[in-house]
C-alpha cells in the first residue's frame, strides 16, 4: 500500500499573552503519521488537543515549526515552491460548521463553480453539467431544487453536503474533513459519514478525518490517531484502538461517551486539569490515575503494543529504555 | 398536585409556532428530560414556562402552573419572587449567559441579594460552597467570565442556578458547548448535586444518550409538539413512536461489536406553516395514509404517552389478541 | 437586478426607514423637477427686496430681490448632490483604506490604522475650516475634498474592523481553497457581507457631509454665488433676515437640512436587514 | 425694546454713552500702546497728536501744536501748546513731541507710516519742535502731523516699545482708563484736560464689539449702543424705524473702491476695451443692489466726492460722461474689431473673450457686485468666471499680478494726490510675479511719475490743484482702473441724551471711531 | 498595562503626526499670510524696508529652511511657547488660548458631559419602554434635532429668547460690567449666559448619544446574560443598570472620550452665533484674520486635548472591561 501523506515529526507552538506575560501552546508535539491512499483516517481528541492545528498544517494554512509534512512523497515546502495551486487542488478541506463555511450571499451553484472554474477550467454548459453531477454525488437531489438556493434554505445537513461537493469538486487526492458532524444534529450525522464512506470507495479520496467522538471514529475510519495536548499518544487500527483503548486519555474518552446501556454507574475515574506544565514527563501524567514516578521523568515514545496498534504510555513499555528525554 | 402543570402550552415567534399545544407535568423531585432535532422548540418551552421569551416570542396560549398558580397570568412583579428560589435556569451556552462585566462573586451575591440578603461573610461562605460543590476552586470567585474555560462557566452557571436551592430547574443544554470529556463531568457532577438537593428539573438536550442517563422520563419533541413520553428505561427498551425508534438508533453503543449508526433521512418541517397529520410523516419509515391527513393529539395518561396512529393501531391489536 | 432590488427591500420593510425613504425621495424628486415646481429662476433677481411672504413669493424674497421659495427648491440640487458626493467620497476612501489595511495583516495595516488614528484625532470642523479658508479657489468641489479630507477615518476604522473580522471567517478561507484571487475574494466573499455596514457608514457620512457643508457655506467658505441651503443661511445671515421679518428665508433652508439628515438617519434604522439574504431572495 | 442705552454705566445722573465700535472679539486684550495695530480704540481719547485733520475734507484743526510752518520744503516747524499737561500731573513738553519721533526712529517696527523714510531729524527748540527732511515730501505732513505723542518721563523708560502694551496709559487726552475687563473697558473724563470745559461726557463704555455682525444688529436694534460703527443691512428697518425720532445715521463716504483690470494682460491693455468696460458695468446697480445703496457711485475721476469737490474739474467729468450704457459699450468693442460668433460669444484674436474675476471669500457685497459684472458682461458675450479665494490669495494675487479682474479697496484720504499716487505711480508697480506696493493692475506712464514727483515738491495749492487736474484727465482717458462706488464710514447715533452729532451738514469730523481725530467729537457733544 | 504601554506609544506617535501636520500645513497653503499680516501692520504711508524687517522679526517670520523652522518648532513646542499671535501682538498665543479656553472648557465641557449623560439615560429609558409611545415620540424627536444646523438653531434660539422675548442675554461670557473673579455674581452671570449655548449644543447633540445607546440597550437586553439576570428575579434597577446599561455603554466610551477631547477645539459654530469669548470664536477669528501661529497654537491644543482624552478613554474602558483589563481581550 503506499502512503498518500506523511508527517514526521512535526511540531507547532502558538504563544498567547495571559495577564501579559506570554504562554507557549504547544498545539502540536513531534506528531508523527502515515495516512494510507484511500484510508479514512480519524484523528481524535478533547478540545483544544491540536487537532485543528494539524489540519491546518497539512492544508498548508500555517506552517510548521519543525518537522516534515509530505505530500506523495514530495515535502510540502517543495509545494509551496510555485506548486501551490496545484497542492491545493488536491488538498481540500471540509470545514466544521457548515454555516459559517458557506458565504451566505452566494448560491449553491456558484460555490460548488468555484473550483471547478479555477482548476477544472470549466465554463457553460460542461461547468453546468459538472455542477449537477457534484450535487447528484452528494445526494442534493433532485438537483434543480437546491442548484439556486442560498444557505439560509438549505438545513444544516444540505449545506455539509454542499461544503463537501465543493471540496470534492476538484478532484483532490486527500480531503481533510476537520469535524464534519460535531455541528449537526445526530440524527443527521449518520448520512454525511456515510457520504464520506462512499466518495472514499466511489470517488478514491483519501480522508483525515478529525473528530473527538471515538464512536464515529470506529464507525468510519480504518486507522485512528489519538491527540492529547499536541502529542499523539495511541495510534493504530480503528477496531483495536476504539473497543480496547490502551492509553489511560483513550480510555477516558471512551468512557465519557453517554451509555444509557451501561448497567451499572461507572464512576469518572479521572479528575480534570485545566493546565499542566510543559516541562518534560509525560502529557498526561497530572490527570492519570496510573502515573508512576517515571512518568514525571521521561516522555513515553510510540511502541508497538499489539499489532497495529501503538501506544505512548509507560504502562505498557518494557523498560525505561524507551524513554526520550526531550 | 404536581409541582409543574403544563397544559396546551402553544408559543409563536411571528408566524413561527414554535411550541404547538404541549401538555406534560413534572412531580416533585422528578426530572423531565426534554429530547429533539434543532429547532423542534425545546428552549422555547424553557423560556416559555419562565416567561423568560425574547421578543417576538410570545405565549399564545395555555397555562403553566407551578403549584397551583398559573405563571402565564402572574404579574411580572409577582413573578420575580418566585424567581431564583422557586424556578432558576442555566443557559443554553453559559459561556454568555454570565455578566462579562461582572466577577463571579457578584452574580452570586446578585441573587442572593435581591432574595435572601445575608451579612458579607455569610454570602462570602455561601459563594465558596458553591463553587466546591461543583468543584471548582473557590479562588476564582474573584475572576472574570473570561478568565476561565468554557466547563467551568458551565459548572460555575449551574452552582449559580443552585444557590438559593429553588425547588424547579430548567437546564437547556447544559453540557452541549462542551466536549467530551467535560460533558461526562458535568453529567456525574448533576447526578450528585441532584441526591443533595433534591431539586426537579425540565432537562433539555439534543443528546439522548446523556438525557437517557439523568432523567427519570423522557419527553420527545418534535416540531414543537411531544411525540412521547416515557420513563427513561422504557423508553430506551420500548421505544414506541418510530421517531424515538430511529433517534435511538443514532445512539450506538459504544462497547458493541459492530457500530452502525442509522439516520434519519429528511428533514425536520418548517415550522412557519401548520400543516395537517403527523409532522413526522414524511419522515417516517412507518408512514401510512391517515398520518398525512389525521393529526393526533398527545395524551399523557400516569406520566406516559405516545402521539401516533402505528402506535395506537399496535396497541388496540394487542387488545384484541 | 432582482437581488439589487431585493437588497433595497428592507427599507420599504421598516416603517421608520420608510418613512425616510419618501422624505427622501420627495427632496429628490423636488431637486429634479425643480424647474417644474420653482416659479421663477432662483437667479432672478428682478423682484422688490425683503418683500414678506405672499402668493406670488410663498416665502419672500431676499435682500437681493430673489424669490425664497425657488431658491429653496433649487438649493436642494446643491445640498443633495454636495452631501452625497460628499458621503460617497468619504466612505469610498475610507471602504478602500479599510479594505486594505483590514485584508492584509501585517505592516500595510499598522501603517494604514496608524493613518487611520491620526486623521481621527485630528478635529474635523477646525481642519475643514482651516483647509476651505487657505484654499485658493472656494466651490463645491472644495466642500466636498475638505469633507472627504476630515470625514474618511471613521469609516475607515469601522470598515477596516469589519474586513478583518469577515477575513477569518471560514467562507474566506474556504474560497481559498476553492482557488479563488484576492481580489475576487474581496470583491465576491468579503465585500457583499460589508454592504450594510458600508450603506451606515454612507449615510452616517452623507449627514455629516450635509450639515458639514452647510456650516462650510454658513461661514463663507463655500461658493456664496452658488445656489444651496448652506448659502442661502449664509445670506440670510448677512442680510440679518430674522431683524427684518424675513423668518421664512433663514427658516426653510435649515429646516430642510434637518429634514433631509433626519430622513438619512430614518433609512439608517433598516440598514442591519440589507446585508440579510432572507430579505433579498423574496425581492 | 427701545428704552435706549441702558444696559451699562446708568451711574447717577449721567446719561449712559456706550459706544459699539472697537471689535476686539472675542475679547478685549488690555493693549494701550498707540501705535500698536491691535490697541484698543480708546487709547485714541487718550493720546493726542499735533493737528487733528478731517480724512474726507482735510481740514486741519490744531490739537497738541498751536500752528506749523513750512521753511522750506525740507524743513517744518510745529509749535506746541502751551498749558497741556500730561494726566500724572507733569507738563507736555517740545520734547516730549522729539521724543515721541526719535522713539519711532529707535525702533523701526513702530513706524508704521514710514515717516523716517523721509525725515532726516526731529529736534526739540523751546516750544517749537523742528523736522527736517531727507527729501522733499510736503504730504507726509499728514502722517507727522497724526502720531501718537508719548509722554517722555514714561516711555524712556519703557524697554522694548515694540511689545509695550502700557497697560495704565497717561496721555493728553479728554478721558482716562477707568476701568477694563476683556469683555468691556470704560473711560472717565480727565478732570486736567486742557479743554476740560467743553467735555460733557463723563464716562464712555465700549463693551466688545462682537465678530457676528447678527449680534451687533440685535444690540443695535434694541438700542443698547448710544454711537455705532456698524454696517447693517436695511438700516432703516432695523436700526431708525424702532425709535425714529432719536435715531439717526451718517454714512460718509471715504476712498473709491476700484475694479481692477491687469493692464499686462489682453483685452485689458487695450484703452478701448477698457473704456468698453466703464460703460458695460452697470454701476448704479451695483452701488445700490450689491452694496445696499449705502456707497454710493464713484465718480470717474477716482475722487472722494463731495469732500473733494474743490478738485473736480467738471467740464472734464461732462466732456466723458460715463454712464451705463451697453449699446455705447458694443459698439467701442467691435470699433477693436471683436465680434459675437454665432453662440453669442464675442471672439477676440485668440478665441471667445473670456476672464477670472477674484472675490475674497467672506465679502458677500462684493461678491454680489461681481456676480453683476459677471451677467453684465455676458450680455456683451464676455464670459467671466467669478472665483472666492482666500483673502491672503486675493492679495497675493493682486501683488504678484497674477489676476485678470478683481475689486479692491481704495484709500481713505482727503488729499487726491495720495491716491493717485497710490494707484498710478510707477515705484509702486512691479513685474509680473513680484509683490506690488499698491499699483497692482500695474498702470505705469512717465508722465504721471512726473506729475506726481512735482506734486510732492510743491507748497502751493494753485499749482497742486493743476496737477490733479491733469490726473483726472488721465484717469478718464485712459481708464486705469474703474472707480466702483464711495465706501461708506458707517455711523449710527441715538441723541436722546446727547446732542452736537457730526452729520452731513456739520461734518466737523468724521465719526469712525478709529480715526485719531475722533476724540473731537466729545469736545462737542452737549446733554440733551 | 502593556495595554496601555501599547496604546500610550500608539497615541504619541499620533501626537508626533498630528503636531508635523500642524507644522506644514499653513507653510504648504498658497498665498502668503506673512504678506497679509504686514499689511495689517501697516500704517496709510508707505513703511520703510527697516520698519518692515523689524515688524517680520518681531513676527517670527522667518526664511530659514524648513527642516530648521521644524526643529526651532519643536523647540518653541517644549516650552509651551506658540510664538506670538499676529491678530493680538504683542500677546502671545499662549495668553489668547488661556483667555478662551476656561470659558470653553466650561461651556462645551459641561454641555459635552450633560449630553452624554442625558442622551444616554434617555437611550436606557427608552429601550427599556421599547414600543411605548414615549419611546417612539423622545426618539423621533431626538432623531429630529440632532439633524439641526448647530448654527441655525442657535440664530433661531437667540431671535427668539435673547430678542424678542429678552429672556436671556444675546452674546458674551458674562456681563459686560463685571469683572472675571471667583465671586457668586460673578458666576451667577456667567452661568446665565451660558444657558442659551448650552441649550442649543444640548439639543442639537443629545440625539447622537441617546439613538446609539438605545441601539447598544436593545441588543444588550437580548444577550443571554441579561435573560438570565431576569431569570434570578432581580429588581428591574440592577437589571436595566447594573447589567444591560453596563454592558451596553462600554462601545459608547470611546465616542465620549474624542467628543470630550473636541471640547478644546469649542463649539465654533454655536460661539460665533453667541459670540461667546471661547476657543471656537478665538480659532474663527485666527481663521478670518490668517493668523497662524494662533491658529497652530490653538490646533495643537485640541489635538493634545483628543490625544489626552484617548488615552483617559483607554483607562476608562481597562476600568469598566475587565476583558481588556485582564487580558484574554483581542486587543
Ligand atoms: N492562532 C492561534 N494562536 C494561539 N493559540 C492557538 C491558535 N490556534 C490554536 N491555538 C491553541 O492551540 C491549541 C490547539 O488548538 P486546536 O484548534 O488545534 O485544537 P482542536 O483540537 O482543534 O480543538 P477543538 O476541538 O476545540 O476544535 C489550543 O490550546 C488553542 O487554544
Ligand atoms: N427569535 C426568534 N424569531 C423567530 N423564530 C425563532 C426565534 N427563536 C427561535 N425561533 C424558531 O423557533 C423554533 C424553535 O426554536 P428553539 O430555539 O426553541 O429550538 P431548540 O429546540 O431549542 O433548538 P436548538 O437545539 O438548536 O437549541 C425554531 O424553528 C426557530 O427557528
Ligand atoms: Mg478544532
Ligand atoms: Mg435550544
Amino acid at each position: 500500500m503506499d502512503s498518500i501523506l506523511r508527517l514526521g515529526k512535526v511540531s507547532k507552538t502558538y504563544s498567547r499573552k495571559t495577564n501579559g506575560h506570554e504562554q507557549k501552546i504547544y498545539a502540536a508535539r513531534r506528531v508523527s503519521f502515515e495516512l494510507q491512499t484511500q484510508h479514512i483516517m480519524a484523528l481524535v481528541g478533547e478540545s483544544g488537543s491540536g487537532k485543528s492545528t494539524i489540519a491546518k498544517l497539512i492544508t498548508g494554512v500555517e506552517h510548521a515549526d519543525s518537522g516534515v509534512i509530505e505530500f506523495e512523497g514530495k515535502t510540502l515546502s517543495a509545494w509551496r515552491r510555485g506548486h501551490l495551486a496545484e497542492y491545493r487542488r488536491n488538498v481540500q478541506m471540509v470545514f466544521q460548521d457548515p454555516y459559517a463555511a458557506l458565504n451566505p450571499l452566494n448560491t449553491v451553484r456558484y460555490t460548488i463553480s468555484r473550483p471547478l472554474v479555477n482548476y477544472r477550467k470549466l465554463h457553460g454548459e460542461s461547468l453546468h453539467n459538472e455542477i449537477q453531477r457534484l450535487l447528484e454525488v452528494v445526494h442534493l437531489t433532485p438537483v434543480n431544487e437546491f442548484i439556486d438556493k442560498l444557505p439560509f434554505e438549505l438545513s444544516g445537513g444540505q449545506l455539509q453536503r454542499v461544503v463537501t461537493a465543493r471540496a470534492v469538486a476538484s478532484n483532490p487526492k486527500l480531503i481533510v474533513a476537520d469535524e464534519p458532524v460535531s455541528m449537526l444534529d445526530v440524527s443527521i450525522r449518520a448520512e454525511i459519514l456515510r457520504l464520506i464512506e462512499e466518495l472514499r470507495s466511489k470517488q478514491g479520496v483519501t480522508f483525515l478525518y478529525i473528530t473527538h467522538d471515538l464512536i464515529s471514529a470506529r464507525m468510519l475510519a480504518d486507522e485512528i490517531v489519538v491527540l492529547y495536548r499536541g502529542t499523539v499518544v495511541e495510534t493504530g487500527n480503528a477496531r483495536a484502538v476504539a473497543k480496547n483503548p490502551l492509553h489511560p486519555y483513550t480510555q477516558l474518552l471512551l468512557q465519557s461517551i453517554p451509555n444509557p446501556w451501561a448497567t451499572e454507574e461507572q464512576p469518572m475515574a479521572l479528575g480534570i486539569l485545566d493546565r499542566t506544565s510543559d516541562d518534560g514527563g509525560c502529557v498526561f501524567r497530572a490527570r492519570c490515575p496510573y502515573a508512576m514516578e517515571v512518568c514525571h521523568q521521561g516522555v513515553p515514545e510510540l511502541t508497538n503494543a499489539e499489532s497495529d496498534h501503538l501506544v505512548a504510555c509507560f504502562l505498557h513499555h518494557d523498560a525505561t529504555t524507551q524513554m526520550a528525554v526531550q | 398536585m404536581p409541582l409543574l402543570d403544563i397544559q396546551h402550552l402553544t408559543v409563536t415567534y411571528g408566524n413561527v409556532q414554535a411550541v404547538r399545544d404541549v401538555s406534560v407535568t413534572l412531580e416533585t423531585g422528578e426530572i423531565l428530560g426534554v429530547v429533539g432535532e434543532s429547532g423542534s422548540g425545546k428552549s422555547t418551552l424553557g423560556y416559555a414556562v419562565t416567561k423568560l421569551l425574547r421578543p417576538p416570542g410570545a405565549i399564545q396560549s395555555g397555562r403553566v402552573l407551578f403549584e397551583g398558580t398559573d405563571l402565564v397570568s402572574t404579574l411580572e412583579s409577582d413573578l420575580r419572587k418566585k424567581r431564583w428560589t422557586e424556578i432558576s435556569v442555566v443557559m443554553q451556552s453559559g459561556m454568555n449567559a454570565l455578566n462579562p462585566v461582572a466577577t463571579i462573586r457578584r452574580q452570586f451575591e446578585d441573587a442572593i441579594i435581591a432574595h435572601q440578603p445575608t451579612g458579607q461573610s455569610r454570602m462570602k461562605e455561601r459563594v465558596a460552597e458553591m463553587l466546591k460543590m461543583v468543584n471548582i476552586d473557590p479562588r476564582y470567585a474573584d475572576n472574570y467570565p473570561h478568565e476561565l474555560s468554557g466547563g467551568m462557566k458551565q459548572r460555575i452557571s449551574i452552582a449559580l442556578a443552585l444557590v438559593l436551592e429553588p425547588k424547579l430547574i430548567i437546564f437547556d443544554e447544559p453540557t452541549t458547548a462542551l466536549d467530551v470529556v467535560v460533558q461526562r463531568f458535568i453529567v456525574q457532577n448533576l447526578k450528585t448535586l441532584r441526591s443533595q438537593y433534591h431539586f426537579s428539573a425540565l432537562f433539555i438536550s439534543h443528546d439522548l444518550g446523556t438525557v437517557l442517563e439523568i432523567a427519570d422520563r423522557v419527553a420527545v419533541m418534535y416540531a414543537g409538539k411531544f411525540v412521547e413520553i416515557q420513563p427513561s428505561g422504557q423508553l430506551l427498551r420500548a421505544p414506541k413512536h418510530p421517531y424515538t425508534q430511529a433517534l435511538l438508533q443514532c445512539f450506538p453503543d459504544p462497547r458493541s461489536d459492530q457500530i452502525n449508526i442509522v439516520g434519519i433521512p429528511g428533514t425536520p418541517p418548517d415550522l412557519s406553516v401548520v400543516q395537517p397529520g403527523c409532522a413526522f410523516a414524511p419522515r417516517c419509515s412507518q408512514v401510512m395514509t391517515r398520518c398525512l391527513t389525521e393529526s393526533l393529539a398527545f395524551v399523557e395518561v400516569a406520566g406516559a404517552g405516545v402521539a401516533c396512529h402505528r402506535a395506537g393501531l399496535t396497541e388496540e391489536v394487542k387488545q384484541h389478541g | 437586478m432582482t437581488s439589487m432590488l431585493g437588497m433595497l427591500k428592507p427599507f420599504w420593510q421598516n416603517k421608520l426607514s420608510r418613512t425616510g425613504v419618501i422624505i427622501l425621495g420627495i427632496l429628490v424628486l423636488m431637486a429634479i423637477f425643480a424647474p417644474v415646481i420653482a416659479p421663477y429662476s432662483p437667479n432672478n433677481s428682478s423682484f422688490a427686496a425683503m418683500l414678506g411672504p405672499s402668493a406670488s413669493h410663498l416665502l419672500g424674497t431676499t435682500q437681493e430681490g430673489q424669490d425664497v421659495f425657488s431658491e429653496l427648491i433649487y438649493g436642494s440640487r446643491q445640498s443633495l448632490v454636495v452631501g452625497f458626493a460628499a458621503g460617497f467620497a468619504a466612505t469610498f476612501v475610507g471602504l478602500f483604506i479599510g479594505l486594505v489595511s483590514g485584508y492584509l495583516p501585517g505592516l500595510v495595516d499598522d501603517i494604514l490604522s496608524y493613518f487611520i488614528n491620526v486623521f481621527l484625532v485630528i478635529p474635523g470642523l477646525p481642519l475643514m475650516i482651516i483647509l476651505a479658508a487657505y484654499a485658493p479657489v472656494h466651490g463645491s468641489f472644495l466642500i466636498i475634498f475638505v469633507i472627504t479630507v476630515t470625514g474618511w477615518a471613521w469609516g475607515a476604522r469601522v470598515l477596516r474592523s469589519q474586513v478583518s473580522s469577515l477575513r477569518s471567517r471560514d467562507y474566506v478561507a474556504a474560497a481559498r481553497f476553492a482557488g479563488d484571487s484576492m481580489v475576487r475574494i474581496i470583491f465576491r466573499e468579503i465585500m457583499p457581507n460589508m454592504i450594510s455596514l458600508v450603506a451606515a457608514t454612507f449615510l452616517g457620512a452623507a449627514v455629516s457631509a450635509i450639515l458639514g457643508a452647510a456650516g462650510l457655506e454658513f461661514l463663507g467658505l463655500g461658493d456664496p454665488s452658488i445656489n444651496s441651503w448652506g448659502t442661502m443661511l449664509y445670506w440670510a445671515e448677512n442680510s440679518g433676515a430674522l431683524l427684518q421679518g424675513q423668518w421664512a428665508w433663514l427658516f426653510a433652508p435649515g429646516f430642510l437640512i434637518a429634514v433631509l439628515g433626519t430622513s438619512l438617519v430614518l433609512i439608517n434604522f433598516a440598514v442591519d436587514g440589507m446585508g440579510n439574504p432572507r430579505l433579498r431572495k423574496k425581492g | 425694546g427701545s428704552q435706549g442705552a441702558t444696559s451699562t454705566a446708568a451711574s447717577g445722573s449721567t446719561p449712559p454713552m456706550v459706544l459699539s465700535v472697537d471689535p476686539g472679539s472675542p475679547l478685549y486684550t488690555d493693549n494701550w500702546n498707540p501705535f500698536s495695530p491691535n490697541a484698543v480704540w480708546g487709547q485714541a481719547w487718550i493720546y493726542e497728536t499735533l493737528y487733528y485733520i478731517d480724512a474726507q475734507n482735510g481740514h486741519q484743526t490744531p490739537w497738541l501744536a498751536t500752528s506749523y510752518k513750512w521753511n522750506s520744503p525740507t524743513q517744518l516747524t510745529f509749535t506746541i501748546r502751551p498749558g497741556v499737561q500730561w494726566s500724572n500731573g507733569t507738563p507736555f513738553t517740545a520734547n516730549d513731541v522729539a521724543f515721541t519721533f526719535n522713539m519711532l526712529n529707535k525702533f523701526p517696527a513702530l513706524d508704521t507710516n514710514g515717516v523716517w523714510t523721509v525725515l532726516k531729524s526731529v529736534a526739540a527748540k523751546g516750544n517749537t519742535v523742528v523736522f527736517d527732511f531727507k527729501t522733499p515730501d510736503v504730504p507726509a505732513f499728514t502722517y507727522i502731523a497724526e502720531t501718537p505723542i508719548v509722554p517722555e518721563s514714561i516711555w524712556s523708560k519703557v524697554k522694548n516699545p515694540v511689545t509695550y502694551t502700557d497697560p495704565h496709559p497717561v496721555g493728553t487726552g479728554a478721558y482716562l482708563e477707568k476701568s477694563y475687563t476683556p469683555q468691556e473697558f470704560v473711560l472717565v473724563k480727565n478732570p486736567h484736560y486742557w479743554q476740560a470745559s467743553k467735555v460733557k461726557v463723563q464716562t464712555i463704555d465700549f463693551p466688545v464689539v462682537s465678530e457676528n455682525a447678527n449680534t451687533v444688529w440685535l444690540n443695535l436694534s434694541e438700542g443698547k449702543y448710544t454711537a455705532a460703527n456698524a454696517f447693517a443691512p436695511n438700516i432703516q428697518k432695523i436700526y431708525i424705524s424702532k425709535d425714529p425720532k432719536y435715531r439717526h445715521i451718517w454714512f460718509a463716504p471715504s476712498g473709491a473702491s476700484n475694479l481692477l483690470m491687469n493692464l499686462t494682460k489682453y483685452p485689458f491693455n487695450n484703452v478701448t476695451f477698457r473704456q468698453a468696460m466703464a460703460y458695460a458695468i452697470n454701476r448704479p446697480k451695483v452701488s445700490s443692489k450689491g452694496e445696499y445703496g449705502y456707497e454710493p457711485l464713484a465718480s470717474m475721476t477716482g475722487l472722494t466726492l463731495p469732500a473733494n469737490n474743490a478738485y473736480l474739474d467738471k467740464s472734464l467729468v461732462a466732456q466723458y460722461n460715463y454712464h451705463y450704457d451697453p449699446a455705447k459699450a458694443a459698439q467701442l468693442l467691435s470699433s477693436m474689431g471683436l465680434k459675437k460668433n454665432s453662440q453669442g460669444l464675442l471672439v477676440g484674436p485668440n478665441g471667445p473673450i473670456s476672464f477670472t474675476m477674484i472675490v475674497p471669500t467672506g465679502f458677500s457685497d462684493w461678491i454680489e457686485d461681481a456676480a453683476i459684472i459677471q451677467s453684465n458682461l455676458k450680455a456683451l458675450g464676455i464670459t467671466v468666471n467669478v472665483q472666492t479665494p482666500s483673502v491672503s490669495t486675493w492679495v497675493s494675487d493682486m501683488q504678484t499680478g497674477t489676476f485678470d479682474m478683481t475689486l479692491n479697496f481704495g484709500l481713505n484720504q482727503y488729499n487726491p494726490y495720495f491716491y493717485y499716487e497710490s494707484d498710478l505711480a510707477t515705484s509702486n508697480s512691479a513685474p509680473i510675479g513680484q509683490d506690488a506696493t499698491s499699483n497692482y493692475e500695474r498702470y505705469s506712464n512717465q508722465n504721471v511719475d512726473n506729475l506726481l514727483n512735482e506734486y510732492a515738491q510743491s507748497t502751493s495749492a494753485t499749482q497742486q490743484k493743476q496737477i490733479i487736474d491733469q490726473l483726472e484727465q488721465v484717469m478718464l482717458q485712459q481708464v486705469p482702473v474703474i472707480p466702483m462706488f464711495y465706501a461708506a464710514n458707517w455711523n449710527e447715533y441715538d441723541n436722546r441724551y446727547y446732542v452736537g452729532w457730526p452729520d452731513a451738514s456739520n461734518p466737523y469730523v468724521t465719526p469712525t471711531y478709529a480715526l485719531p481725530d475722533v476724540e473731537m467729537e466729545f469736545t462737542h457733544l452737549k446733554p440733551r | 498595562m502593556r495595554y496601555l504601554v501599547r496604546r500610550g506609544i500608539m497615541l504619541l506617535l499620533t501626537l508626533w503626526s498630528a503636531i508635523t501636520l500642524n507644522f506644514l500645513l499653513p507653510r504648504m497653503m498658497p498665498g502668503n499670510p506673512a504678506e497679509v499680516m504686514l499689511a495689517k501692520f501697516k500704517g496709510k504711508g508707505n513703511m520703510g524696508p527697516q520698519a518692515i524687517h523689524a515688524i517680520k522679526v518681531m513676527l517670527g517670520i522667518s526664511n530659514e529652511s524648513l527642516f530648521k523652522q521644524y526643529l526651532q518648532y519643536w523647540q518653541e513646542i517644549f516650552h509651551w511657547n506658540f510664538g506670538v499671535s499676529y491678530t493680538y501682538f504683542p500677546f502671545s498665543v499662549t495668553h489668547m488660548i488661556d483667555q478662551a479656553l476656561p470659558w470653553t472648557l466650561t461651556l462645551i465641557g459641561v454641555t459635552t458631559v450633560l449630553s452624554f449623560v442625558i442622551g444616554t439615560l434617555l437611550g436606557i429609558w427608552a429601550a427599556w419602554t421599547r414600543g411605548s409611545l414615549l419611546d417612539s415620540v423622545v426618539t423621533s424627536v431626538l432623531t429630529f434635532t440632532s439633524s439641526f444646523p448647530y448654527f441655525w438653531f442657535a440664530m433661531i434660539v437667540v431671535f427668539l429668547l435673547a430678542f424678542v422675548t429678552n429672556v436671556f442675554p444675546n452674546s458674551g461670557g458674562y456681563g459686560s460690567q463685571m469683572s472675571p473673579g471667583f465671586n457668586l455674581s460673578f458666576i451667577a452671570s456667567a452661568v446665565y449666559h451660558s444657558i442659551l449655548p448650552a441649550v442649543t449644543i444640548l439639543v442639537s447633540s443629545l440625539g447622537g448619544w441617546q439613538l446609539q445607546m438605545r441601539n447598544n440597550m436593545i441588543s444588550a437586553l437580548n444577550e443571554d446574560y441579561v435573560v438570565l439576570a431576569r431569570a434570578k428575579g432581580l429588581p428591574e434597577r440592577v437589571l436595566a443598570i447594573s447589567y444591560a446599561a453596563r454592558n451596553a455603554i462600554l462601545p459608547n466610551m470611546t465616542g465620549f472620550a474624542m467628543s470630550l477631547g473636541f471640547v478644546v477645539s469649542g463649539a465654533i459654530l454655536v460661539e460665533l452665533v453667541f459670540s461667546y469669548p471661547g476657543m471656537g470664536t478665538l480659532l474663527y477669528n485666527a481663521v478670518s484674520n490668517e493668523d497662524y501661529p494662533l491658529m497652530q497654537g490653538i490646533f495643537l491644543m485640541i489635538v493634545i486635548g483628543v490625544v489626552m482624552a484617548n488615552f483617559v478613554a483607554d483607562i476608562v474602558n481597562v476600568a469598566l472591561d475587565p476583558r481588556i483589563r485582564r487580558g484574554g481581550g483581542d486587543s
